[in-house]
């Protein structure tokens, strides 16, 4: 299972990560994060846009990568954009793998990249403002214990 | 036909539009003559690239945008 | 959220999780590893035994030692004991935290040392015989990575 | 009253019981020689320990069991 996916509406991180163990049988584990947007932090909404000839393009080739560069049986990378609302999922990253190694890297792996290398722009909605944020300088140290060739995929 | 701008996260705001129209073949002296001053200065910076025909250039002063294609301005992203 | 349980039956884990990501609405993500007994691996069942004066305190100070060295919302470790069929779920841990890197590493360090630093002994059930498991070297790589100051928890 | 000794793992295999008595107090040698030669050869290895009490002893040669306590034989652990 290969699963890689923009998303317009809600969804629900754990049914997917369930479908993800249902069809790894010989996988010795699944490992998973989910970002979501933060209750009780005064944000109002969330708004993530893309652009559409590079973002699911960049998603793809950030799986593949991640095949490749772990021993993996399976992936999913879910990330929404459109309008969000708190306590809403944003992206589910899970892998599936005989090792656990190999499903925690990939996931910390692909997050990192999702997080300041793929092509989102968030915005979030304070006290009626509107206010773009900015990747932290914490996400590019993060990505660069990748050290990946390609700034951006 | 022409190119088709297309302005992306924050420089949406700053250009004050989603998409603008300039003649084509467009190069990199007349992309920032067509997008305004505060875009302009934007794209200066080393953090902001531009995708044209859906491929992010690796030097984008060497852009060269023909009749038809897009041209997308793209500020640091910020997903997860 | 703190929830250190050793478990005698099967159990969801996702629904674990999910109940951890709801109780902790500030929290940026939730990370989780879920291992599971492997499927089409010619093994017909495991067996987990543990010794109840250690084992359950163990898990406790394991927990407590996580939430020292990661800023975590919340933490669940869950661990089956007793026997297992192909495709049950042995082990469970799930953090929630403001910042992704102390969720995943969280959930990274509870695996190493549960692999291979708490009170449980394995073994698998092969052609109809039972066969006790010893950690993996790499397990004990994995350990030391954290460079921890007594050998068990 | 007496020393309980208890097997875990594959000691439990090797004595061939989860558990035995012995008389108290019981020392190292006295615990060497209570378990059966196979066990005892176990023991002498570094990485299995000995709980005495519910606690595990930095240095095993140092066990000193009393009436009615409890030790208990920890071969390498598998877990996750």
């Amino acid at each position: 299972m290969f699963d890689v996916h923009l998303l317009h509406e809600s969804f629900a991180p754990s049914a997917a990560i369930d479908r993800l163990s249902n069809v790894t049988p010989s996988a010795g584990g699944v490992a998973s994060f989910v970002g979501k947007v933060r209750n009780g932090d005064e944000v109002e909404a969330l708004e993530l846009s893309h652009y559409e000839p590079l973002t699911e393009p960049g998603m793809l080739a950030l799986g593949d990568a991640a095949r490749v560069r772990f021993d993996l049986a399976g992936l999913i990378i879910l990330h929404r954009i459109g309008r969000l609302e708190p306590g809403d999922p944003i992206v589910c990253v899970a892998a599936a793998a005989r090792h656990r190694r190999d499903a925690l890297q990939a996931v910390d792996y692909c997050m990192d990249h999702l997080k300041s290398a793929a092509w989102f722009w968030k915005r979030e909605l304070r006290s009626g403002e509107w206010q773009w944020i900015e990747p932290r300088d914490e996400d590019h140290a993060d990505l660069a214990r990748w050290a990946v060739e390609k700034a951006t995929v | 036909m022409a190119v088709r701008i297309v302005f992306l996260g924050p420089l949406r705001d700053l250009a004050g539009e989603d998409v603008r129209e300039a003649p084509a073949p467009l190069d990199w002296a007349g992309l920032l003559e067509a997008v305004g001053d505060d875009v302009a200065g934007q794209l200066q910076h080393e953090r902001v690239h531009i995708a044209c025909a859906g491929r992010v250039l690796t030097d984008k002063t060497a852009l060269r945008a023909q009749d038809g294609e897009e041209v997308a301005l793209l500020p640091p992203v910020s997903g997860g």
